[in-house]
């Protein structure tokens, strides 16, 4: 049994806890085990990472080296963890000076940034430590009739040659997962575009309507649910579906983390996976079986 | 023999075979010959048709009477010869045809500058024709001998052969190979006019910068004008095939000796069309546009 | 001169210069800059720049390489890119936009030209060791615990705080 | 001329060309029209008459219908008189009783919007094409041989180039070149761009083997001064200009690289204004130094500036209309080279080509080192001023950046345009060689036969055929030895009997036409008397002065006879009306 | 053999780089190969509708060079053909070539079709781009020289009607593939290019959006003898494209794809097929998207401007990011950024473009390996030096031309092919010394 | 050359005038070649007969048009300077001189005649050419016309 080492980032816990029960709940019925970090920080993605490269390093090293002194590769679940996570690995693993530079911080709780675990977002270890045949296997009540389109998120797949997720440039996990649980997978225009999520701050107008094209681009693919794999990304395309911009006497399309969709497919009851804690009630959909 | 509107220079001519005239004189049947023998058009359309061996025609068709006299002419005499420019290519009568027949009337009659209130007369002339159009364009002849006139020894040459049975045997050259002067192929550098300068009596007198049609000409004349220090006007009209139009190959021939820049030339060939249609603007091809317009002007 | 050159115009205008180009090549993140050839691929890419007019990527990099050092850095310009990196993908040059502008925001965040969120975010971050400390609240505490979750979050504020004086206090230095 | 006057019988081969022509003309309609003209016997249309089935048909029905005068209605026969020359003779029909009707660049393509017009027009076309098959002539097929000596005019990169391939060949070469040394433009230039290699680097070489090798025969600071003779059998005078000494040569082909010049662009960017404002070319002649210095001062440069397009791509500009190919490439790889020993560098451009093999790395190269590119308007040229202090201000527009900028640079190097050199008409002249809108010659074919030119037997190699680097000025050098080695290696070429022809019992001796032939072909034949005029074949070049000139139509163009023309306008003007048809059959 | 040095060169492509240096050796009186690893010689350039910058129509000018190569009485083609070794060296080259079974004699077969009649099976034309069809037994297009029909043993049924069809026996189906050996003195490489493959660039929807095509399927939908008789419509659902936009740039001038190099020719080929678009339909409207215009050759730029000024082409300066398919209209719309304004546009269109890059041809590593010819970084035959060898392999007795040395234009493909010609007639005639 | 002219055209039919355009094969001829593969449009109403250059033209060639009904006669050749034969249109132009004042004499408008320089590359002076005589014989009418 394959065992990772869980960083849920900052804003997953709070804002999506349900997607951390179902990242648990679906990975150990699939043989993954998994170990909450503790005693972590924040990676520092976006925000300290604009103020100083050095500092955004030491802190996603930090994260890793806690890793590192559990033994264990890191799972990243949010797509901006992971991303900074991956991108600070790299930074680290071919910077010497810098990695020495993080290294005498870390020293004065006695970690060390080694390199030596992966970080690994939650669609890598479905495509490569469960494998698409295990999870095909282990679909117990496959849907049918279910139109399905995948939201990938930026960071977690780009820049393709460090995250090394999936192909940047046209992204298949997500699709494959949705097709093994009996469910079409959709394609839409700008299917890897951003969410806009990571406007809010600058400009929440802006982001907004981002988040709102792309619910334009898939609600013209006439879909049930949009499948996504990062809790921002999860966040904001639902939370724009209430804006005012947003397009009214319309029914909302729900937005599900890929465990709490497949959950229900390997037979995991919906109240496990925090289904009752989502906005836009996917119920009726995922209960296509 | 028959004369039409002309000057009556080719009978002219003719006589002056003089003493020629006695040996040939006595083999001729004289049946029509209005100022010579005192025969009327009745005689003559009175003949059976093709009685007549041969026939000559002077002058140009410009009136009605004209017309019929050709066609009697045509019609009674077994070859029928065009005897001189005008009859072969409307000659200097030819160039009335750069005004229409009213303006001529003006300028001859009504507008006449020695005469005051004078009209056209209506009474006992024929009926004017509209434009001069070319003799062959309303019958057909056997023989053409140009000329204005055409030589006596022309005349004489052609009237032996006939008489003998002969066809007529014309060389086809222009007035260049009959011409002395001395040609150093050079190019033309300025067209000059005739009362420019002196020119070199032995030198080709285009290349001095004279017009000279000469070689747009048939030399029947064996280079009378130019032999003696004229240049040539055209007056036996182009060379065989003699329906080209000699004006048109004139200004090839000139404009080919002259490359020069086309307002110098325009300055100096102000009358390409007499200058080079002189004796054959009817039957050129612009004389036969305006023949063209004079005819459906008439419609 | 052609007729065509361009008239009199006493609009104050600009001395290329290369500086600043160079100044964040220096900067890490910023050793693309160069390669650009403003094809207008990332603007084009842009969801930022398809809903908002004020934000050119392409441009604003032109305007890094042509100097014009003080409009970027006292611009919020540098901090409209989401670095989605769409445009990275697609750039037929290989420039890396979001790291380049990271680079422009690092200089300009050293000369205190930081927009207000990202300093008040980076404050409580490094204040609290995460992001969402204030949101955490007895109902997600909650929910938490009705999903079978641990309720102690368990985030270490230590670290953070030591990243800070070394390097983010005061601005930030580098 | 014609032995045999046996009755015409025409065959009329109407050319779809796919759509090209079926798409506008009505060609069915033509077809069927030419069936019932004067003495065609057959008369049909066809997809693409040039292919394969296209000359099969043609030989098919000259056989099956005894054909023995062929009309094809398809392109321009500027195109495929050739080909279709060839197809007929190999049905033994004479290669002059072949006529050709243009029914796609003179109707379908230039009419394309009037198909009743156009096909009306192709109709009358093929009318009179018709009418003129009927006068056609069987005319001898004549070779000459071709002499094994090639004339290399031109001592640049190009025509050394050629020299030497020639020569290595096998074959003599008579190099003649208008400066006092060989080299050309290359050999002025210290710094090559877009190479690293010097001028000098590159061609010093290979002037040193040209003046080695034995079969070439050099004629420094001359000038070719009479060019008379045809393909095979060239007769040239060689000038030295400072001597005056002409030397004659015969020859069996030439080759023109006479190059380009670099435009000194007097009136734009204040050139001539200071010192301090330069060409590319000038650039590159520059002496070797350290440190780029500035000509006014010989102070280092420390701020320069590179203007693109200047004399090149201007919309409307006689000369100037075309792009000069090489020097974005060069002006990338100076900048790039120059760099190093400046502060500030900077390239206004309006589109950057760096379109050759390596040349988008030397642009990649310049911007890495620094080196800023500033896109202007193409309707606002940067402005460029001299102050009485001898400062240089340019301003100008950043399309891209969309902000108004201002320089003042010690060195302002401009891109001028690539033009013919000066005495280009005159070579144009002394070979019978036309010239494209960009002043530089007209290959024969731009695509398919870039180094051939239509005056038989002489080629065209390098810069004299349009703006190029030097690089592509060699492989053109060599393609153009390989066409003189490929007619000299043959021995003898088929030349055209189209020339003109005196009957001698009309000739009057006016000497009309000896003055009118530009080639002295027409002599007097002194053996007559009188004497009378004469061509001499060879030197007839069949353009028909002659014949328009003799006042006595005693000269013959064959081919191109009164008759076969003038029966031409008449078709289209004195045509009966066609008798309606009666309802299908 | 090996004693007297042999009097012939071997030319690998039949493009019309190959033909014309096959026909500069030949009239030089030597002795050709030239070898062809498709059906006919004609390369790419037969493919092609017009021309650029004359809008000469690209069939008709090939077309006598065609006839002339096979007509030539010095040149032996060897088409369906390729070559399996080269040993020795300048003067005296041994080569092998593999002569692929066409089941078809050469030698007997006039053309005629009545094979292809008969046969049952259809199958996508590749000469068309697979926009047409064509038969097992065939002949790639109508100018095909050698005039031959070749079967096409993938697909062929062995059903037979094709020889009982046949009235001169010519099909052989039981043929086998042959070796041929010779001796030549010199080796032109000419083996050209290919189209990038654009798939790899799912944003433009190439492959998923019916109508987005690229350049060379564009040239043959236009073409007259293409598969829709040079009618241009959208293949999606046969109507008749109003506007239509070319990307630029695709496959070229792009790093991240290994193509960092500029392809030459797509720039004229798009004005030239934008011109040609609205020459189809006048009241259409065109939109070409690119970051320079590389109109550089001569009569390139004048054609740029006639294009701009009388046909009213539309040139925006700017790469397309992205490609979208509108759901009911199958049209598509393009991002891209007005670099001149740095607006952002969407503009529709209802048929899309894309123009290709050149990239060195399948086969050229292996080819290249196996003679032991060096290659450049970039994939193509590396030339000797710019100025001192242009047309030289750093093999002695081996010359490239045409765009197997790099992507060329027309006319640098024709020179090149006559400058290697007359490099190569140097080694011939100095017996390769 | 007396045939009689004849009407091509229907009365109710408009008017198109017939033009006979003597154009040189190495300027001219190649430049409607040109304009034809430029796709410039023109009036269709000009005929193009190929000769060699402008040289080989008598003005015989441009009346005999005339006097077969030409409605205009478009002559086009290379520039003065750039004949392929060196001169061939020095001397076309010196005899168009004359023979257009000859036309005026004859009573015929000189503007039913065109004589005009384009070059191979010159594809639209070409076609503005065509146009421009097109037009003005329309304007004139046909030659019949001018004697009506």
């Amino acid at each position: 049994m394959k065992e990772f080492a869980l960083y849920t980032g900052c804003t997953t816990p709070v804002r999506l806890p349900a997607y951390e029960a179902s990242v648990k709940i679906v990975l150990e019925k699939l043989g993954i085990r998994l170990t909450l970090m503790k005693d972590a920080n924040c990676c520092g993605a976006q925000y300290v990472e604009s103020l100083s490269h050095t500092a955004f390093c030491a802190m996603s090293g930090r994260v890793i080296a806690l890793a590192e002194s559990m033994n264990l590769d890191v799972l990243a679940i949010c797509g901006a963890c992971s991303g900074s996570l991956k991108t600070v690995k790299h930074d680290l693993d071919n910077n010497p000076k810098l990695c020495a530079e993080v290294n005498e911080l870390l020293a004065e709780e006695g970690l060390k940034y080694t390199g030596t675990s992966e970080v690994k977002h939650l669609l890598q270890i479905f495509r490569e430590d469960i494998g698409y045949e295990a999870i095909k296997s282990a679909i117990v009540k496959p849907y049918s009739g279910l139109r399905l389109a995948a939201h990938y998120g930026c960071h977690v797949t780009r820049p393709p040659e460090i995250v090394k997720v999936d192909d940047a440039e046209n992204p298949t996990i997500i699709d494959r997962i949705i097709e093994l649980a009996g469910a079409t997978a959709v394609d839409y225009t700008g299917k890897t575009r951003c969410c806009g999520g990571p406007m809010l701050a600058m400009d929440a107008d802006v982001a907004t309507r981002i988040g709102l094209d792309k619910i334009k681009n898939i609600r013209e693919e006439d879909v049930d649910g949009i499948i996504t794999a990062c809790e921002f990304c999860d966040i904001q395309l639902t939370q724009v579906q209430f804006d005012d911009l947003a397009e009214q006497g319309v029914s909302k399309i729900p937005v599900i983390p890929l465990p709490q969709f497949l959950g229900p497919a390997l037979g995991i009851n919906f109240d496990k996976l925090g289904i009752y804690l989502n906005k836009i009630d996917p119920k009726t959909i995922l209960q296509k079986v | 023999m028959a004369q039409a509107s002309s000057c009556w220079g080719c009978f002219q001519s003719l006589i002056d075979i003089h003493m020629n005239l006695a040996t040939v004189l006595p083999a001729l049947e004289i049946k029509f010959w209005v100022c010579v023998v005192d025969y009327k058009l009745a005689d003559l359309e009175g003949y059976p048709d093709k009685s007549i061996a041969v026939g000559l025609f002077e002058g140009v068709v410009r009136t009605e009477e004209d017309l019929h006299l050709l066609k009697t002419m045509r019609a009674k005499c077994q070859t029928l010869i065009s005897f001189g420019s005008c009859s072969c290519f409307g000659g200097i009568p030819g160039l009335a045809n750069f005004s229409d027949i009213e303006e001529c009337l003006d300028v001859k009659f009504r507008e006449n500058k020695t005469v005051s209130g004078g009209e056209v007369p209506s009474e006992n002339v024929p009926a004017i024709l509209p434009v001069i159009k070319p003799n062959h364009d309303y019958v057909d002849f056997d023989i053409f001998l140009p000329g204005c006139p055409p030589t006596s020894k022309l005349i004489l040459t052609a009237v032996t052969a006939l008489l003998k049975g002969e066809p007529i045997e014309l060389e086809p050259h222009t007035v260049c190979h009959y011409c002395d002067r001395e040609k150093k192929d050079t190019p033309v550098e300025k067209i000059l006019r005739p009362f420019d300068g002196n020119a070199d009596p032995d030198r080709c007198l285009l290349e001095q910068g004279y017009i000279c049609v000469g070689s747009a000409t048939w030399g029947l004349c064996e280079g009378l004008c130019v032999n003696m220090g004229s240049t040539c006007r055209g007056c036996y009209g182009p060379p065989p095939p003699i329906m080209q139009d000699q004006g048109a190959n004139a200004m090839s021939m000139l404009g080919t000796y002259a490359p020069l820049p086309p307002e110098e030339i325009k300055e100096q060939v102000k009358d390409p069309l007499g200058l080079f249609n002189r004796f054959t603007y009817a039957t050129s091809h612009l004389g036969s546009i305006r023949i063209k317009r004079e005819e459906a002007k008439k419609k | 001169m052609t007729k065509n050159e361009v008239k009199e115009k006493p609009a104050v205008s600009h001395t290329p210069s290369s500086d600043f180009a160079k100044e964040v090549e220096q900067e890490y993140g910023g050793e693309g800059i160069m390669k650009c050839i403003q094809c207008g691929m990332c603007t084009a890419s842009c969801m930022v720049a398809s809903m908002t007019d004020r934000y050119r990527p392409r441009q604003l990099i032109q305007k890094i390489l042509l100097g014009k050092r003080e409009e970027v850095l006292t611009s919020d310009l540098p901090w409209l890119c989401m670095t989605c990196r769409l445009c990275e993908e697609r750039c037929q040059e290989d420039v890396n936009l979001s790291e380049i502008f990271h680079a422009v925001r690092e200089i300009a965040a050293r000369e205190g030209h930081i927009p207000k969120v990202f300093q008040s975010t980076v404050d409580q971050v490094l204040e609290d060791g995460w992001l969402l400390k204030d949101a955490y609240s007895d109902f997600i505490e909650e929910d938490r615990e009705d999903l079978g979750l641990d309720t102690d979050l368990n985030w270490n504020d230590e670290f953070v705080k030591k990243v800070k004086k070394r390097y983010l206090s005061g601005g930030n230095k580098k | 001329m014609s032995d045999t006057k046996e009755e015409p019988r025409i065959g009329v081969f109407v050319c779809h060309c796919g759509h090209n022509i079926a798409g506008v003309v009505d060609v069915v309609s033509v077809a069927e029209m030419a069936r019932d003209l004067p003495n065609v016997v057959f008369s049909t249309d066809e997809m693409f008459m040039c292919s394969d089935a296209g000359q099969v048909l043609i030989k098919e029905k000259v056989k099956e219908h005894n054909l023995n005068r062929v009309v094809v209605a398809s392109c321009s026969p500027r195109m495929h008189e050739p080909t279709f020359r060839r197809v007929v003779e190999e049905v033994d029909v004479n290669r002059y009783l072949f006529d050709q009707v243009n029914l796609r660049e003179h109707v379908s393509w230039c009419h394309t919007r009037e198909p009743v017009k156009a096909t009306e027009k192709a109709k009358d076309l093929v009318r009179m094409s018709v009418a003129r098959a009927a006068k056609l002539e069987n005319l001898p097929i004549k070779t000459v041989n071709v002499l094994p000596k090639t004339m290399v005019v031109g001592g640049g990169i190009a025509g050394l180039r050629s020299s030497l391939d020639i020569a290595e060949r096998g074959f003599d070469v008579v190099l003649v070149e208008k400066d006092t040394q060989l080299g050309g433009n290359v050999a002025k230039w210290t710094h090559l761009f877009p190479s690293d290699e010097s001028g000098a680097q590159v061609i010093g070489p290979l002037i040193a083997a040209v003046r080695k090798h034995k079969r070439i025969k050099i004629h420094l600071n001359s000038k070719v001064s009479d060019f008379d003779g045809y393909i095979g059998n060239f007769e040239v005078t060689i000038k030295n200009l400072s001597s005056e000494k002409e030397t004659k040569v015969n020859i069996g082909t030439v080759i023109v690289s006479t190059g380009f010049e670099a435009f000194k662009p007097v009136g734009y960017y204040s050139y001539t204004k200071s010192p301090n404002i330069i060409t590319l070319a000038e650039l590159q002649e520059m002496p070797p130094a350290q440190m780029l210095i500035r000509p006014s001062d010989g102070k280092p440069v420390k701020k320069m500036v590179f203007i693109g397009c200047v004399g090149s791509r201007e919309p409307g500009k006689i000369g100037h209309e075309h792009c000069s190919r090489h020097c974005c490439s060069a002006t990338a790889k100076a900048a790039a080279d120059l760099r190093d020993d400046v502060d500030e560098s900077l390239v206004l451009y309006q589109d950057i080509r760096t379109y050759g093999k390596g040349h988008e790395e030397f642009h990649r190269l310049a911007r890495q080192k620094h080196v800023i590119y500033s896109k202007f308007p193409t309707d606002a040229h940067p402005n460029v001023e001299v102050a009485a202090d001898g400062d240089i201000r340019i301003r100008w527009f950043d399309v891209l950046a969309g902000s108004e900028l201002e320089f003042h640079p010690d060195l302002v190097v401009l891109a001028s345009a690539m033009i013919p050199p000066d005495d280009m008409a005159e070579t144009a002249k002394m070979f019978s060689l036309t010239r494209s809108g960009d002043g530089f010659f007209n290959p024969e074919h731009i695509k398919l036969a870039p180094l051939t030119t239509h005056t038989a037997g002489v080629m065209i190699a390098g810069a004299a055929q349009a703006a190029k680097n030097a690089s592509e000025a060699v492989i053109d050098a060599s393609g153009a030895a390989a066409k003189a080695v490929g007619l000299m290696a043959q021995g003898e070429v088929e030349i055209e009997s189209t020339v003109s022809h005196v009957i001698s019992d009309l000739c009057s001796s006016c000497h009309t036409c000896v003055t009118a032939c530009p080639y002295g072909a027409i002599i007097m034949d002194e053996e007559q008397t009188p004497p009378v005029a004469f061509v001499q074949e060879a030197k007839c070049k069949g353009c028909g002065t002659c014949a328009a000139a003799c006042p006595s139509s005693a000269i013959v163009m064959y081919h191109s006879t009164d008759e076969q023309i003038l029966t031409m306008v008449e078709a289209y003007l004195c045509t009966t009306p066609e008798p309606e048809g009666g309802g299908s059959a | 053999m090996s004693e007297n040095k042999p009097n012939s060169a071997l030319v690998i492509g039949g493009g019309v780089a190959g033909i014309t240096a096959a026909l500069d050796i030949a009239s030089q009186g030597f002795k050709v190969y030239l070898v062809e690893r498709n059906p006919s010689i004609g390369g790419v350039m037969a493919q092609i509708d017009k021309t650029f910058p004359t809008l000469d129509c690209s069939a008709c000018i090939l077309t006598p060079k065609l006839s002339e190569v096979s007509r030539h009485k010095n040149i032996e083609i060897l088409t369906y053909s390729e070559v399996g070794s080269v040993t020795g060296s300048a003067g005296d080259f041994h080569v092998r070539v593999k002569r692929k079974a066409r089941y078809v004699n050469e030698d007997v077969c006039t053309g005629c079709g009545d094979c292809a009649e008969e046969c049952p099976v259809e199958v996508a034309n590749e000469f068309d781009l697979n926009i047409g069809f064509r038969k097992a037994i065939y002949v790639p297009f109508p100018q095909a020289t050698p005039n031959v029909y070749t079967v096409d043993k993938e697909n062929c049924i062995d059903c037979g009607r094709c020889v009982k069809a046949c009235q001169r026996n010519a099909i052989d189906l039981d043929m086998k593939d042959t070796t041929l050996e010779f001796h030549v003195g010199a080796i032109i490489i000419a083996t050209g290019f290919q189209l990038y493959d654009i798939t790899d660039y799912p944003r433009l929807g190439y492959g998923h959006y019916a109508n987005v095509i690229h350049a060379m399927e564009f040239e043959r939908l236009i073409n007259a003898a293409g598969p829709t008789h040079g009618h241009l419509i959208r293949l999606g659902d046969g109507k008749t494209p109003k506007s239509i936009g070319f990307i630029q740039c695709v496959g070229a001038r792009d790093v991240q794809k290994g193509v960092p190099y500029c392809s030459r020719v797509c720039c004229m080929y798009s004005i030239k097929n934008a011109v040609m678009a609205l020459e189809h339909n006048t009241d259409g409207e065109v939109w070409v998207y690119y970051a320079d215009i590389r109109a550089f050759g001569k009569g390139f730029e004048e054609f740029y401007e006639m294009a701009k000024k009388r046909f009213g082409v539309k040139f925006i300066r700017g790469r397309v990011a992205e490609v979208m398919e509108g759901k009911k209209t199958g049209n598509l719309v393009i991002r891209v950024e007005d670099t001149e304004t740095a607006e952002v546009r969407l503009i529709e269109h209802d048929l899309i473009v894309i123009s290709p890059g050149v990239v060195p041809p399948i086969g050229m590593d292996t080819m290249a390996k196996k003679m032991g010819i060096e290659q450049s970084d970039d994939g193509y035959i590396q030339a000797e030096h710019t100025f001192f060898g242009p047309t030289e392999t750093k093999t002695p007795g081996v010359f490239v031309c045409g765009c197997a040395e790099g992507p060329k234009d027309i006319p640098d493909s024709v020179s090149a092919g006559s400058a290697a010609a007359m490099k190569a007639t140097i080694v011939l005639s100095q017996g390769g010394t | 050359m007396t045939t009689e002219p004849t009407e091509t055209t229907n009365e109710n039919e408009e008017w198109e005038p017939r033009i006979v355009a003597y154009c040189c094969n190495w300027c001219s001829y190649a430049g409607a070649d040109l304009a034809g593969t430029s796709r410039i449009q023109y009036p269709t109403n000009a005929r193009i007969l190929r000769v060699n250059c402008t040289g080989r033209l008598s003005p015989e060639f441009i009346l005999a048009a005339l006097d077969m009904g030409a409605d205009g006669v478009l002559v086009s050749g290379c520039h003065p300077g750039d004949c392929h034969y060196t001169s061939g249109n020095l001397k076309a132009r010196a005899r168009w001189a004359m023979m257009e004042t000859a036309i005026e004499q004859a009573g015929v408008d000189p503007r039913r005649v065109r004589l005009q320089w384009a070059s191979a590359s010159e594809a639209q002076l070409f076609a503005d050419g065509v146009r421009e005589i097109t037009e003005q014989v329309k304007e004139l009418g046909p030659i019949r016309s001018e004697w009506k």
